[in-house]
């Protein structure tokens, strides 16, 4: 049992267990902060790989920004614990089974003999380094890169559309 | 001359279009002119035409006018045929028809000029059906003509349209003909199917060229059916008394003297089939005895003057189809040349004594017109004397020759066919006891206004008496004098081939002597209790009871007809329309489309407004498609 | 480590942030639980990447650049979930202010 | 390329315009102008002059028959802007920003249509969606279209969700995102794909399935296109509907075609569902806006059957099919948004009161239903012979043809209550460039009817 | 040449007439349209060379389609029936008054166009197209200008007829597929050749349609509401052509191409058409509005019309070929006197009427020639084509032959009932004011009064225009 493996068994143990702490959590505040630890453990997953620019951005985007803007609202609309009366029983009963469901058919269909040889390469390998993805992203991606400004764009003027008094 | 015989029907046609389309132009006059001068045209021609055929050595002739349907296989041709039957039948058609159209102008006269000319359009109408009937040279002109002149029959008898009952009247006489028809129509296309030709020469031809009997016995019967409608036998005869609700000559001349007669015509030209069908000949016999006697002893118990010759005439064309049936063609065809005579004069006479009574039918309010109107009582006198069969006048010598080849072929059929004879001797004397002798019992400004009728009426009545007395003296029977029959002789040609299949048994001539004298007495005596029985009826007595209500309501024919055949048509076609129509099929469309809305409504509610169902449906449908594609 | 583990910790992820999805009614809650989806796929995109990777190496060297597409993807996921946020707490902030809720369920006005 | 290109700059042009001019009575004219540059640039691309010929690593991929697809999109975007333009504007304040955004998602439907790459195909149906929950929400303060806004939005991103996880299975197997069978892993016997592109290629399959809403992934449609602004609805209902089905035919139909085993049953259940489920609902609507959210999910049934069997007869049906649904559609909302009340009730006497509008409508309505001489008609004919051709049997066909029969009757309700009914429809004015509009567009789908090829499918041969 | 001028005429002239402002102008227009069509048609009629009898443009042709149009006996007979029954009505209601007449007669004019087309079209698709083209116009017409009940009753009759034209399409495309020439082109589907199973598919897919069309008998009810609430105008054009579509359609698309089949399920087809005709005539004769009663006297004809198509002997086609255009001309007689008294006297129903012969007589004359057609009596042009029918099914057997036959009597029975109820008995408060018939109807009912006497007497020319059509068929089916 390698160090790896031990770092692997928790950063998942933690993740699932915190992600399950996200959608039970009664108070959204505690959901936030629950699913910030989810992030932080996937970008341990991140660096488990060798990933480390994505890791680096994943805490710097999702744990940092994105999360901050939740909580902002979250505070901003003084959402407390009951301000949200649970919802009708059979339906969340349901809504549990069926997320159940979809588990197990998923598991169903990809327990295909063809993966069981591969493995991921944990540490080692080069590609998760910035220097090699700026090469790629900026050859290869030049027009995706691109792209994503426009969806930018629209993002912004939508949130302005949206926002702009009138 | 026989090639221009299409002249014959012609001419009542021309008189049809022209009286037809200038029925508000001409005077009643003209109209009365027009019509009786086409017929009386189309007398002569067929007068000529008889000359030819009478010459000895003639051979039929056909005259092909068109190609009426031909393609493929198929060929019917609109042609005529001459030869003896259809010209002795053209004679009685067009002679009696011209009498007719005289005695109408005067009778019909008072008639609005429109109506006036109607009636006659629609008169000459018919006998130029009568006469494609009569001839066609195959079945299928000769179907065009039958149901031409049932067409004619139903316009004439609704022909005083305001009045409902008149209308059924026609209306029933229409349909029960169609039912006839319909049987006609079938065996008409058996023939096709089985001689493959509708001619009466290669029909016939080939018939004796060899065909199973059982076909042969099959199309006899579907044509005798049509011949049962429109000749009035059982069961489809009760359209007949009814039609007396036409116009008195109508009467006469449709529903005496030419139409009825039409299926004795049909089976006389067919007689080549009914002679190879010896089960149908049985059929037919039977039947009209049957119809003789039921007819004959309704007629004993009427009281509406033309409701009484109806009846007779029906037991009379029993008489016919029982000659027919067996075998005695000429003595059947004899039988409508002198029925022809004496019930189209006896029609007249009613007529005018209904003329006279001022529309009065019922002769139980009549009585003593003897002295009132003697032209009258003279020649209906002569015309009962023909019906009832004493000699020497017509209708014996007819009749007996029918009743003795019945003896040769059954004695059991001549006794029935006897006692029919007797009643026709009793109701017709009855009948003419009550009408001119004793006192009158009508009203008395219909007393007053008695008179004997105008020329028009009376010249006719007179040539028709005279025919009715005379005419027997074509037939005189061989036992009589050998060889005096000169129908017979005449006629021979056309039942060449029946005969020589099958030869007419012989009776020998003492036993026939013995039966006509014993007939002859029992008619006289039939004839004088009438008389007697009647000449003193001095008015309506108690209402009839048992047997004689029983005739006196026809047997209740008319009821059990209705009971079982009308009713029930009328409300198996209201249970149709209202349940199977409507709520059935219609409702099964309807229900379809309810059933889409339906669903439509159930399934639009799935859309709750609720994002979270939303997704939750989204993943069930991943979850179910996912087993589908992967794990089926 | 086998490359199943992460197939099934990334699933597991996704499922969780499907049910999430399914049992809570608070907007904002709801969206998070999307987020969370996506990162179980950001998470499945490097694993394969890495295994891609490994795969190519134990072939042509470990020079190879193989796999790289996978990590620019999550990349371009993270920009995409980014702009998405922005927009999408735009909306909820704008239902906010004319229904003072966020709950979902109160959403039906539009219906059948 | 100069689409791409062009319709992005044009956004952004779009977006500074707003700045500048003050009232927004101008945007209209500039976007009639951007689209008719846009035209300008597919003809270019048509014939290959082009801003840039390079494909960017296989990024993309331009192909004839999605230029002349992507030129279908942009006349119907022309007669949109030309008939609904007045409304856009009427909207809100920001003219010039909803022209922005709808530039942008051109944008979005140029990428759908010529991807060569999951990631640009991820990008397309982004930059496609974004906006659009955007322009749903404009109307602000309508609680409907708050309401619409975020569900689309919520439903949206759930969907994204499961196309990533599709696309992460893919590239799982095969390591690299761009298309084409070629790529299918390791190039091993299509027959035995490995069991994570299968599920992934059902997970895109349903998020495809989602964003040209096939039952039972349609439930956003109804309430989002009754929500949204009416003008928005129409455009989503057809412009973005073809960019949706482009971007699915080019992903099942080229990329994935040879692996119909591991997709076709599941997307015969979905078409028939789809069928079945549209056609049902719509038929109890009582508003006709309504109805035609549900007629929209019904007509997508049909198209899906391009995607199904992908041959010759789809690809061209497609093209014909996508024409003359969007101008019919486009026509139809045209005057709903004039009319005030849009339950049926709202169009009785129409014909009376307005004889060229209702004429143009009805026959916009025929073409919908499928009537012979109207595009239609031929659209779905095509659709039914590529089954056949697929080789469907009789019964699906019949299916299908009844649920044609079936929306025959609601959308008659319409010609009904305008021709039959008597009544005095409330509207706003009708300009004569509405009339024009209409009547070209009429015009247009007749034709379609009549001549598709001359006018429309034979231009593939130029490219 | 002939056969594209047939459709061309009506449909511009059709579409001219749209934009005539004054009813009159249009009414005028159609008018002389409608004459102008039936002068092509005549010449068509006459003209024997194959040239002027066919035309083929190229249409559609990567679907296999073309506008390829053939003039046969039966398409001839048909035009013919067309091209008069328009001018027969259009004169006939020449004083009716129509709400914006130019539509309305525009429509009439589109029909006829449809109705020309579904007549000569010798390519399945555009058969198809025309088929529907003839619906359309008809169903405005109908649900624009018919009585109260007008749009649910039109209604049904579109979707229903339409479901049926869907599923054909399908057989359609079945047989398009199957064929190896892989067209549409009539005498290129005559090739193809089908195993029994296919055969039996695609039969039921077409013969629905057509049954629908006729309609024969459980298919049926759409007709008489149909009938019942369309504008007697329409309701002529109805029932005196456009049940020839179906009729049409199961000669040429259907017996021709489908023998086996046809054989397969003569029994059940010539069952259902037998059972019809007694049916129709036993509900007719509880109907006491006219136009109903007519309406089911029509289904009881259709249906003997359809079994003898069935019977498939060369008299039962041939004597359907001649019916279909005495049919079409007697019942337009009987909807023009109809429309005479409905536009005299407001009503239909029977038991309001009587005494018309004292008050209109020669409306009642014309009446009662109309019902003697209507009947088939001899010498009427419906007897040949009767007897012929009646012979054919005689042939393929006798029972079903004597069933049928009581339609004969049935038949009588209903007609002279209307008769007597219309015209006979005395006139009452309502009928006492009738006038007569207006000079522009006798003239029409005289015109059909002679046809009807001329082909009743002498119906050759018929035959010589259609023998050929049975003669093809007849081999088609060896």
């Amino acid at each position: 049992m390698s160090i790896t493996q031990i770092l692997f068994w928790f950063l998942s143990i933690l993740t699932i267990f915190s992600a399950l702490m996200v959608i039970t959590r009664k108070n959204p505040v505690y959901s936030v902060l629950w699913l910030i630890i989810t992030f932080i453990a996937i970008s341990g997953h991140y660096i488990l790989l060798n990933a480390q620019f994505l890791a680096v951005v994943n805490v710097i985007v999702y744990a940092g920004a994105i999360m901050v803007l939740f909580l902002f609202v979250i505070m901003l609309m003084n959402l407390d614990a009951d301000a949200e009366q649970t919802k009708n029983k059979w339906l969340q009963l349901a809504g549990v089974v069926a997320g159940g469901c979809l588990l197990l058919i998923l598991v169903a269909a990809l327990k295909g003999a063809e993966n069981q040889a591969k493995t991921v390469e944990m540490g080692t390998g080069s590609i998760g380094l910035i220097e090699n993805l700026g090469q790629v992203l900026f050859k290869q991606y030049i027009l995706p890169f691109e792209i994503s400004s426009v969806l930018f764009l629209s993002a912004m003027v939508g949130a302005v559309v949206i926002g702009k008094k009138n | 001359m026989s090639q221009l015989v299409y002249l014959v029907p012609l001419f009542p046609l021309v008189g049809f279009l022209v009286i037809g389309l200038g029925r508000n132009l001409w005077s009643k006059t003209l109209t009365g002119l027009i019509g009786c001068a086409t017929v009386l045209a189309s007398f002569v021609v067929s007068v000529m035409i008889f000359n030819e055929v009478r010459t000895p050595g003639f051979t039929p002739v056909t005259v092909k006018l068109f190609d009426f349907i031909h393609f493929g296989t198929l060929n019917i041709n609109f042609a005529f045929q001459v030869d003896q039957l259809s010209s002795l039948f053209l004679l009685i058609i067009t002679g009696v028809g011209s009498l007719i159209h005289i005695y109408s102008t005067s009778y019909m006269h008072e008639e609005k000029p429109h109506h006036f000319a109607r009636y006659f359009c629609y008169l000459n109408l018919f006998v130029f059906s009568m006469l494609l009937l009569v001839l066609g040279a195959n079945y299928v002109i000769m179907f065009i003509g039958w149901e031409g002149v049932g067409l004619c029959s139903y316009l004439l008898i609704g022909f005083w349209f305001t009045n409902g009952d008149y209308n059924y009247a026609a209306r029933k006489a229409f349909i029960m003909n169609r039912i006839g028809d319909l049987a006609f129509l079938i065996g008409i296309f058996w023939i096709l199917a089985q001689f493959g030709s509708v001619n009466y020469q290669d029909v016939f031809s080939r018939a004796q060229g060899g065909v199973t009997t059982s076909v042969v016995t099959g199309i006899t019967l579907l044509l005798f059916i049509g011949a049962t409608g429109k000749s009035a036998q059982i069961p489809l005869y009760t359209w007949l008394p009814d039609a007396m609700a036409g116009p008195t000559p109508v009467s006469a001349l449709i529903h005496a003297a030419t139409m009825v007669t039409a299926g004795i015509y049909m089976i006389a030209r067919s007689n080549v089939l009914y002679t190879l069908a010896p089960a149908t000949e049985g059929v037919i016999a039977v039947i009209g005895l049957c119809t003789a006697i039921l007819a004959a002893s309704i007629a004993i118990q009427q009281n509406d003057i033309k409701k009484v010759l109806a009846y007779s005439t029906v037991s009379q064309l029993g008489y016919m189809f029982l000659g027919l049936g067996v075998g005695a063609y000429t003595g059947a065809v004899f039988h409508v040349m002198t029925h022809a005579f004496f019930k189209a004069l006896l029609f007249l006479g009613a007529g005018s004594v209904i003329h006279a009574m001022g529309g009065e039918q019922d002769i139980r309010k009549m009585g003593g017109l003897r002295k009132f109107m003697p032209v009258t009582w003279i020649t209906f006198l002569i015309g009962t004397i023909a019906i009832a069969g004493i000699p020497p006048f017509s209708g014996f010598f007819s009749k007996d020759e029918i009743l003795s080849h019945a003896y040769a072929h059954n004695p059991v059929l001549y006794i029935i066919g006897l006692f029919g004879a007797l009643m026709t001797a009793f109701y017709m004397f009855r009948l003419l006891a009550m009408t001119f002798l004793g006192q009158f019992r009508g009203t008395h400004e219909q007393e007053h206004h008695l008179h004997e009728s105008p020329a028009a009426i009376t010249i006719p009545l007179i040539v028709l008496a005279v025919l009715a007395a005379g005419a027997g003296f074509l037939g005189i029977p061989a036992y009589m004098h050998p060889d005096a029959h000169i129908l017979e002789k005449f006629l021979a040609p056309v039942f060449a081939a029946s005969t020589d299949m099958k030869p007419l048994a012989e009776t020998p001539a003492g036993v026939e002597w013995a039966l006509t004298g014993a007939s002859v007495v029992l008619i006289l005596i039939c004839s004088a209790w009438a008389l007697a029985k009647f000449a003193k009826f001095t008015g309506p007595g108690k209402e009839a009871t048992g047997f004689a209500k029983i005739l006196e309501n026809k047997w209740y024919v008319d009821e059990l007809y209705d009971a079982v055949i009308v009713r029930p048509i009328n409300g198996l076609a209201g249970f149709l329309n209202k349940y199977v129509e409507r709520l059935g099929l219609d409702g099964i469309v309807n229900g379809i489309g309810r059933l889409v809305q339906y669903s439509g409504r159930q399934i639009r509610l799935l859309q709750s407004g609720q994002a979270g169902t939303y997704i939750l449906l989204m993943v069930i449908g991943m979850v179910v498609l996912f087993i589908v594609q992967l794990f089926i | 480590m086998p490359i199943n583990y992460y197939i099934f910790l990334g699933v597991i992820l996704f499922c969780i942030g499907v049910t999430g999805v399914l049992t809570r009614r608070n907007a904002i809650i709801i969206f998070m639980c999307i987020e969370l989806m996506l990162n179980a796929v950001n998470l499945l995109l490097v694993a394969f990447s890495k295994m891609h990777h490994a795969i190519a190496a134990a072939n042509q060297g470990a020079a190879t650049t193989v796999g790289t597409e996978g990590q620019l993807f999550v990349f371009f996921i993270m920009v995409v979930a980014a702009a998405e946020v922005s927009v999408g707490l735009a909306i909820i902030v704008m239902m906010y202010r004319n229904t003072h809720s966020v709950d979902v369920n109160f959403l039906n006005r539009l219906k059948h | 390329m100069n689409v791409l290109i062009l319709s992005t700059l044009w956004g952004i042009v779009m977006m500074f315009g707003g700045l500048i001019f003050k009232k927004t009575g101008a945007a209209t004219y500039f976007a009639v102008a951007g689209i008719l540059l846009l035209l300008l640039g597919s003809v270019g691309d048509v014939s290959g002059v082009v801003i840039t010929k390079s494909t960017f690593g296989g990024m993309l991929n331009f192909q004839g028959y999605t230029e002349l697809f992507l030129t279908v999109v942009l006349v119907s975007v022309l007669f949109y802007f030309l008939l609904s333009g007045r409304d856009i504007e009427a909207v809100g304040p920001g003219g010039f920003d909803y022209y922005a955004l709808v530039f942008f998602v051109i944008t979005g439907i140029t990428l759908c249509a010529s991807y060569n790459n999951l990631l640009m195909l991820f990008l397309g149906i982004e930059i496609l969606s974004i906006p659009l929950y955007i322009l749903t929400g404009s109307d602000k303060k309508n609680l409907k279209s708050n309401e619409a806004a975020l569900k689309y939005f919520l439903m949206g991103s759930f969907s994204t969700g499961i196309m990533l996880l599709g696309i992460a299975f893919i590239y799982g197997d095969s390591g690299r995102f761009d298309l084409g069978t070629a790529n299918l892993p390791f190039g091993m016997m299509i027959t035995t794909l490995p069991a994570l592109t299968k599920a992934g290629l059902l997970l895109l399959l349903f998020a495809m399935a989602f964003k040209v809403s096939v039952a039972p992934f349609h439930f956003w449609t109804p309430d989002v296109y009754d929500g949204a602004p009416t003008v928005f609805t129409s455009f989503m209902a057809t412009i973005v509907k073809a960019g949706g089905f482009i971007a699915f035919l080019k992903l099942f139909g080229e990329g994935y075609a040879k692996s119909e085993y591991t997709w076709g049953l599941a997307m015969l259940v979905l078409i028939v569902a789809t069928l079945l489920i549209g056609n049902l609902t719509a038929v109890f609507q009582q508003s006709a806006k309504r109805m035609m959210a549900y007629s929209s999910i019904a007509q997508a049934g049909f198209m899906l059957m391009a995607v199904y069997a992908h041959n010759s007869f789809a690809t061209d049906g497609l093209l014909v099919y996508t024409a003359s649904y969007c101008l019919a559609t486009i026509g139809v909302f045209a005057v709903l948004t004039r009319v005030k009340d849009h339950s049926y009730e709202g169009f009785n006497g129409l014909a009376k009161k307005e004889p060229l509008l209702a004429l143009t409508m009805a026959i916009c309505l025929l073409s919908l239903a499928g009537i012979p001489l109207t595009g239609g008609f031929l659209g779905k004919y095509y659709m039914l012979t590529a089954l056949v051709k697929a080789g469907q049997g009789p019964y699906m066909l019949v299916f299908a043809v009844l649920c044609a029969a079936v929306s025959v009757y609601y959308y008659f309700r319409l010609i009904q209550a305008m021709y039959f009914k008597d009544g005095n429809p409330a509207l706003s004015p009708v300009s004569t460039g509405l009339k024009t509009g209409m009547v070209g567009l009429t015009i247009l789908i007749i034709l379609l009817g009549v001549i598709p090829y001359d006018l429309l499918l034979n231009w593939q041969l130029f490219f | 040449m002939l056969a594209l001028l047939l459709i061309l005429i009506p449909l511009v002239t059709g579409c001219v007439t749209f934009l005539l402002k004054q009813g009159s102008a249009a009414k005028i227009w159609s008018l002389l349209a409608s004459v102008a069509t039936l002068g092509v048609s005549i010449a068509a009629a006459v003209d024997k060379d194959a040239s002027a009898r066919t035309f083929k443009g190229d249409w559609l042709s990567d679907l296999g389609a073309s506008f390829s149009l053939h003039i046969d006996g039966m398409g001839a007979i048909l035009v013919l029936l067309t091209g008069i029954s328009l001018v027969l009505v259009l004169v006939s209601t020449y004083h009716n008054t129509y709400k914006n007449p130019s539509v309305y007669y525009g429509l009439m004019l589109l029909s006829q166009a449809g109705l020309m087309g579904v007549f000569l079209a010798a390519d399945g698709l555009l058969f198809y197209f025309f088929w529907e083209l003839a619906l359309i116009p008809v169903y405005f017409l109908s649900s624009g200008w018919g009585g109260e009940r007008r749009i649910q009753v039109t209604f049904k009759f579109f979707i229903y007829t339409f479901v049926g034209s869907l599923i054909m399409l399908v057989g359609l495309l079945y047989l398009y597929a199957l064929n190896p020439e892989s067209s549409f082109a009539l005498e290129s589907l005559y090739r193809v050749h089908l195993t029994p199973d296919q055969q039996d598919i695609l039969f039921w897919m077409f013969f629905v349609a057509f049954a629908i069309k006729m309609p024969i008998f459980p298919f049926h009810t759409w007709q008489p509401d149909t009938y019942e609430q369309s504008p007697t105008s329409v309701t002529m054009i109805l029932s005196g052509v456009m049940v020839k579509m179906g009729l049409l359609g199961v000669i040429r698309w259907v017996v021709p191409i489908f023998p086996e089949a046809v054989h397969h399920f003569e029994n059940v087809v010539i069952g259902l058409s037998v059972v019809g005709m007694v049916y129709a005539s036993l509900i007719a004769f509880r109907q006491d509005d006219l136009k109903r009663m007519v309406a089911y006297s029509s289904i009881a004809h259709i249906g003997l019309m359809c079994a003898a198509v069935f019977s498939s002997s060369q008299i039962g086609f041939q004597g359907v070929l001649v019916q279909l255009f005495n049919h079409g001309i007697n019942i337009i007689g009987l909807w023009i006197v109809i429309d005479a008294i409905e536009q005299r006297l407001g009503t239909r129903k029977m038991s309001e009427l009587g005494g018309l012969a004292t008050t209109a007589p020669s409306l009642a004359i014309l009446l009662v020639i109309m019902s003697l057609a209507n009947v088939a009596l001899p010498l009427t042009n419906a007897f040949i084509g009767e007897f012929l029918m009646f012979d054919g099914l005689y042939q393929f057997n006798v029972w079903y032959m004597a069933f049928a036959g009581l339609s004969i009597i049935l038949g009588a029975v209903y007609t002279l009932r209307m008769v007597q109820m219309v015209i006979y008995g005395k006139e009452n408060a309502l009928t006492s004011t009738m006038p007569d018939l207006k000079l522009n109807q006798k003239l029409m009912l005289a015109g059909i009064t002679i046809l009807i006497i001329v082909y009743g007497v002498y119906p050759e020319p018929l035959f010589r225009m259609t023998e050929e059509t049975v003669h093809a068929i007849i081999a088609q089916l060896k």
